[in-house]
């Protein structure tokens, strides 16, 4: 009878796997990110980030224990929000954090916040959210989507680059990417193409690069996060444009795909720009810290994900702090999130109406550093304490 | 008496090689035509022609006077026509009494229907059952088809094309892999059959032939070259030739 | 519309064709003469980007690793055939599917743990990397010259190898008749090992060549399998012919509808809305083709000659 | 009274676990254990609906994923356009109209995409189903109103006369019946005459021809059948999920529920549902041990479909049925 056997283990699991009675002193994260897959790459970053937090934490916010539970959303939102679920309905989480991807973002949101849990996005940032969707229980450690390119759009504007043309891959925060920069870039656009993303996404951009130069714009703006970004600075750069097409891009060019390309000797990225609100060589204590303990810790410089996920864990330790470990308190860790009153490893930053930092955008530049690796540094700060274009449409006040 | 079936001047290639050659037969009602050839004469190909499975590049098929040239095979049944194969095609998965009683039910109606369980259609069944009664297999009704011999699989070759009550019947050497007692068995079932159908019979098996045939065909390279009795088939020289003559 | 523009992009097509007919060629051999459905061809094209990857950093130039990497391939290709795909020929496409499906999942969870989820960049020698300037003021990067080189050089190898060898004699004879060819007394495991691990090194073959150009990374084989499937199945299983027609049309359609439809849909509805369709409907094209010549070719364009 | 198989009991003992089981985890607080069990048993009805033509009728669909995401989506799209306007005809939560809607639909995609698959065979109609499905991915993908890529979130699940499936226990109760309808109707179906002509298709399609069926009319009325209930088990996952995306019809998904109905046992009733249960609960233990869990599930299947003939209700009935 090898069902009845079934069910007797499915049972037995469930009583092992089931809620421990609530230990006050315990508050769960749940760490949403992409384990699998090649984006795996940068939940990776993240996820070491998180432990990094962690031990600067020695896993307690106060008086009160951490835990964090990761879970794979396998770069899909289906996946994501079934991974938000079981988090939510099985480990029981206070907290659900991560999510790289603005599409599963949208997908889980309603699972954590329907639970009466905390939500807090370490990277996506899709406008909905800021907007008409956000909620007083959804808080952002990253920047609204668009921020970054308007950041973009703005450098492009005080260059004099007088055309443009825009690739993205075709999905929301692609979809933001775009809609940034034009919202701030005073030129011409000469063409804009979206490319096909996800688990099986595009990554020979023959046909596009080959349109993009025909075109005749004075320059590129695009939008690969993670494994796609090395993708195509390598065509672009094989496809000879780096002289006649410079190259402005947002979340391509990070700690991720640096390693990688200098691995294979890949000179022409180093000078490209990109806009950023955090980078290694800021300023600050906090950040001199994480920087120097993560490289110690892992051998590579962390990567903007990394630096928003460190913070998303010290967001939340800050207001389970501020409260006590009283989980109950939703208010009082609404309030204490809301304040941001912990050492952001960007500086310090206050909150929107719509939970979505105000903040610095900087330029950053490609570099070596004294030990010949390639990173980044600021060159100039864009846009000083910068709130997102949707605010005004959220009702929260 | 006219001609049940006529098929005048065939043609059908494969590439360079022409199976069937500006081929002429015709059958008559009620009568048992054998077909008899060489290996590699275009039998099967012709056969299948017939029944529909394959179409003549040129040529025109007449069944009762009605062309069928470009009919295909699941329209041609319900007018009369059926066909046993030479490499035995019966539903291995189902039990022996299904395989008949699919026969039965393709006769009485369209199958459209969903809901009540074929098997408890009584018309069915009992016909199928006397269907295997009349072949010997009624004890092995419910085995799953799979399990029977060859020789089995055979009768039920025959059982269906009675089931179908078919007034033509195609039947693609029932003899073929038989042992002496059971090739006996199936001259006597033919034997018990002949006269009431039309059987266009192709075999290999000369001894059942002669015995069984009232007209015989000679298939040399897809080509007809001699059609007559039994004895006048013996005696024509050509065929000794072409065929005979080479035993 | 601009004429060099078209070249560049015919030219960037028949690059793309030329690798799918890499990836197909070995897809149709494999089917055409074992009659399997292998889905985990797929597997063999990332785990050939890998070893290549690898391989260029250990012996410092990309065209050693090619060369090293193909046998290695090819001897991959063998212990699969070895071990899963034999106990399958028996079975019907359906476990060959599943099967297979399941060896993807095996192979890409293995290249995870082997070489983490970043991909590796391949660096180029200088020789092939930067551009080449074609007639007309065409430019266009070497190494794509070189995906095409290489791509038409492969395939005139198989022609040779098909129609003027005794193995090829074999593997025609294979695909229209395989009990013929065992009744020849040829030992017919050893033919299905070779064409399996030769199907490989193809497939493998492809994966080296697209390395360089975007990476070798977990995942990589997933958009081209069932792209390859296209080819062989517009093409007519089991044919090479098929194959490499089909696989230029796939290639080229492919690109040139990523190129040129929003242009050509903005003739007839408005530009938002033809830059929103034109990206569905170029990725929904090659399917359409598949559909439409399944329609009217239940075997595709051309199906070998005898089943 | 017929007889009651082997393979019958299977299938009522499973569906009997299945009615238990479940509003125990809910009761013991496990409302993760009840949302597993009520995806499994969506998935069940999905697998069931493929079991028709792939197990009785031997036409290996590889794009049923397409089907379960059309009905998810004739949820999502009207219940899109009531909450936010547009499209006012189809603009409803009304559970009935939905459904009725993402059955209808599924229907008329099975008979036209069928019209021109059934004409191939073999791998040719493995391919093409699947490329069919390709073609609805990308159509949902380009359709930006309706989330394209990023998906659709569901604000309102259908709303039936006194059933509300916002409550989880109503929610499963109502898939659950459902299995047990299909599991029924499947029954029937491959028993009456109609059931007879399929599966002696499946065996022997010459054969069926000579004695004159017309088996490409049946195989089309059973891929019909076979994608309405798929696409009404679609209209359930949306409603459970309250999310959909164009990744439901990934080809892998496809994949999945050819792996269920084989694992369980084609052509058996209980099969897709035991199929499914085992295919759920390995997923969750082994993804809830390792990020690595592909390469166990990978091994899995392949040993699966080399060693375990005839699935697991071949296993445990212990013998071939007729």
């Amino acid at each position: 009878m090898k069902y009845l056997a079934q069910a007797a283990v499915a049972a037995g699991l469930a009583g092992a796997l089931g809620v421990q009675p609530a230990l006050a002193e315990t508050a769960k994260i749940g760490f949403v990110t992409t384990l699998t897959t090649p984006a795996a790459v940068i939940g990776n970053d993240m996820k070491n980030a998180v432990d990094l937090a962690m031990e600067h934490l020695g896993s307690k916010a106060g008086d009160t224990d951490l835990e964090v539970i990761f879970a794979d959303d396998g770069f899909a939102p289906e996946t994501g929000k079934q991974a938000t679920d079981k988090l939510v309905k099985q480990d029981d989480v206070d907290f659900v954090a991560g999510y790289i991807w603005s599409h599963v973002l949208l997908a889980s949101r309603k699972s954590v916040l329907d639970a009466g849990k905390f939500l807090i996005s370490a990277n996506a940032g899709p406008s909905q959210m800021a907007g008409k969707l956000c909620d007083e229980n959804f808080f952002s450690t990253s920047w609204q989507n668009d921020q970054t390119p308007m950041a973009m759009g703005e450098v492009l504007n005080q260059q004099g680059v007088k055309s443009l043309y825009i690739m993205a891959p075709n999905y929301a925060a692609g979809k933001d990417m775009v809609e940034g920069v034009e919202r701030t870039y005073k030129g011409e656009i000469k063409g804009k193409d979206l490319t096909k993303w996800g688990a099986d996404a595009q990554l020979d951009f023959s046909a596009e690069l080959a349109k993009a130069k025909a075109s005749g714009a004075e320059g590129i703006f695009v939008f690969y996060p993670g494994a796609a970004g090395g993708a195509f600075i390598k065509q672009y750069d094989q496809a000879g444009l780096s002289e006649t097409l410079p190259l402005y891009s947002v979340f391509t060019v990070d700690a991720i795909s640096l390693p990688k390309l200098q691995q294979a000797d890949f000179k022409a990225v180093l000078g490209s720009r990109t806009t950023q609100e955090w980078d290694p060589t800021l300023d600050n204590e906090a950040n001199k810290k994480f920087v120097a303990d993560f490289k110690a810790k892992y051998g590579t410089y962390p990567s903007y994900y990394a630096a928003q996920s460190y913070d998303a864990i010290m967001l939340i330790a800050s207001a389970i702090e501020a409260v006590g470990g009283d989980m109950s308190n939703k208010d009082g860790i609404r309030a204490a999130m809301k304040s941001a009153d912990y050492e952001s490893v960007r500086g310090k930053y206050t909150y929107g109406n719509n939970n979505f930092p105000i903040e610095n955008f900087y330029l950053r530049e490609v570099v070596t550093d004294a030990d010949g690796t390639w990173t980044t540094k600021v060159v100039s700060t864009v846009y000083k304490d910068h709130q997102d274009s949707y605010a005004a449409e959220c009702p929260l006040k | 008496m006219g001609d049940i079936l006529r098929a005048e001047g065939l043609n059908k290639s494969f590439g360079g090689i022409k199976a069937t050659d500006d081929l002429h037969l015709a059958v008559a009602t009620n009568e048992l035509h054998a077909i008899i050839g060489p290996n590699g004469a275009g039998k099967t190909t012709l056969i299948g022609q017939l029944s529909g499975l394959q179409y003549p590049d040129t040529g025109t098929i007449y069944y009762k006077d009605r062309d069928i040239t470009r009919l295909p095979a699941h329209r041609r049944a319900p007018l009369g026509i059926a066909r046993s194969f030479q490499i035995t095609s019966l539903v291995m998965e189902m039990s022996v009494i299904d395989n008949i009683a699919l026969a039965l039910q393709a006769k009485s109606g369209h199958s459209f229907r969903f809901f009540r369980p074929a098997r408890s259609e009584k018309a069915l069944r009992d016909g199928a059952m006397a269907l295997l009664e009349r072949v010997g297999l009624g004890a092995k009704a419910h085995m799953p088809t799979v399990a029977l011999s060859h020789g089995e699989h055979r009768n039920m070759e025959i059982a269906i094309a009675l089931g179908a009550q078919a007034e033509l019947m195609l039947l693609d050497e029932p003899m073929a892999g038989l042992g002496a007692e059971e090739s006996l068995q199936m001259v006597e079932l033919l034997q018990s059959i002949k006269g009431q159908h039309s059987i266009l019979l192709i075999e290999h098996d000369m001894d059942a032939v002669f015995a069984l045939a009232d007209r015989i065909s000679v298939l040399v390279y897809g080509h007809i070259i001699a059609t007559g009795t039994p004895d006048e088939i013996r005696s024509n020289e050509a065929v000794q030739h072409a065929y005979l003559g080479e035993e | 519309m601009d004429v060099s523009l078209l070249i560049i992009q015919t030219l960037n097509g028949l690059q793309l064709g030329l690798l799918l007919f890499l990836v197909a060629s070995g897809l149709t051999l494999v089917f055409g003469i074992l009659d399997f459905v292998n889905l985990a061809h797929a597997a063999l094209y990332m785990v050939g980007a890998f070893i290549c990857a690898t391989l260029t950093y250990a012996l410092g130039n990309f065209i050693y690793a090619v060369i090293v990497s193909l046998p290695i391939t090819a001897a991959v290709g063998f212990v699969v055939e070895r071990f899963v795909a034999r106990p399958l020929y028996a079975r019907g496409h359906l476990d060959q599917v599943l099967a297979t499906f399941g060896l993807i999942l095996v192979f890409e969870t293995l290249a995870h743990m082997i070489w983490g989820p970043a991909g590796i960049a391949v660096p180029l020698p200088p020789a092939l990397d930067g551009q080449t300037l074609l007639p007309g003021a065409i430019e266009i990067p070497t190494f794509r010259l070189v995906i095409i080189g290489a791509g038409l050089a492969a395939a005139g190898g198989l022609f040779w190898l098909v129609n003027y060898t005794r193995l090829g004699m074999l593997i025609r004879a294979g695909a229209s008749n395989r009990t013929m060819v065992g009744a020849l007394g040829i030992n017919i495991q050893l033919l299905f090992s070779l064409v399996f691990a030769l199907g490989a090194a193809l497939a493998g073959l492809a994966g080296m060549l697209i390395a360089p150009i975007t990476e070798a990374s977990i995942g990589m084989g997933n958009s081209i399998i069932i792209t390859a499937f296209v080819v062989i199945i517009v093409g007519g299983i089991g044919s090479m012919k098929g194959a490499f027609i089909a696989a230029l049309l796939i290639g080229l359609i492919d690109t040139l509808g990523r190129s040129f439809l929003d242009d050509l849909f903005g003739l007839f509805m408005s530009s938002d809305a033809a830059e929103n369709a034109a990206p569905a409907v170029s990725a929904m094209l090659i399917y359409i083709i598949m559909a439409g010549v399944l329609a009217f070719r239940p075997q595709g364009l051309f199906p070998p000659k005898v089943r | 009274m017929e007889r009651i198989s082997r393979q019958d009991w299977i299938a009522i003992i499973v569906l009997a676990l299945l009615a238990v089981l479940p509003p125990l985890f809910l009761s013991m607080g496990q409302s993760f254990w009840m949302d597993l069990a009520t995806r499994l048993v969506i998935l069940a009805i999905a697998a069931s609906s493929l079991n028709l033509v792939l197990g009785y009728g031997g036409l290996v669909s590889f794009g049923h994923a397409a089907f379960v995401g059309l009905g998810a989506y004739a949820v999502g799209i009207p219940a899109h356009h009531w909450l936010y306007g547009g499209m006012d005809p189809i603009a409803t939560t009304n559970g009935f109209v939905q459904i009725g809607l993402a059955v209808g639909v599924c229907a008329l995609f099975a008979l036209v995409t069928g019209l021109i698959c059934l004409r191939t065979r073999g791998v040719y109609f493995i391919m093409i189903t699947m490329a069919f499905a390709q073609m609805v991915y990308y159509g949902i993908v380009s359709i930006e109103e309706y989330g394209g890529d990023d998906g659709l979130v569901i604000d309102s699940r259908s709303e039936f006369p006194g059933i509300s499936l916002d409550d989880p226990l109503q929610l499963y109760l109502l898939a659950w019946a459902s299995l047990v309808v299909v599991v029924v109707l499947v029954r029937m179906i491959v028993n009456s005459r109609f059931g007879m002509v399929l599966k002696g298709g499946k065996g022997n399609e010459q054969r069926m021809a000579t004695l004159g069926f017309n088996i490409y009319a049946y195989r089309l009325v059973a891929y019909v059948i076979s994608g309405a209930i798929c696409g009404y088990a679609g209209a359930l996952l949306g409603n459970f999920t309250t999310f959909i995306s164009p990744e439901m019809m990934d080809w892998g998904r496809s994949g999945e529920l050819m792996f269920m109905v084989i694992l369980g046992g084609a052509a058996t009733l209980a099969g897709p549902i035991l199929g499914a249960t085992v295919f759920i609960v390995l997923e969750e233990a082994l993804s809830s041990w390792t990020v690595y869990w592909h390469l166990p599930f990978g091994l899995f299947l392949i040993l699966v479909v080399l060693y375990v003939r005839g699935g697991l209700t071949g296993l445990l009935s212990g013998k071939k049925e007729d």
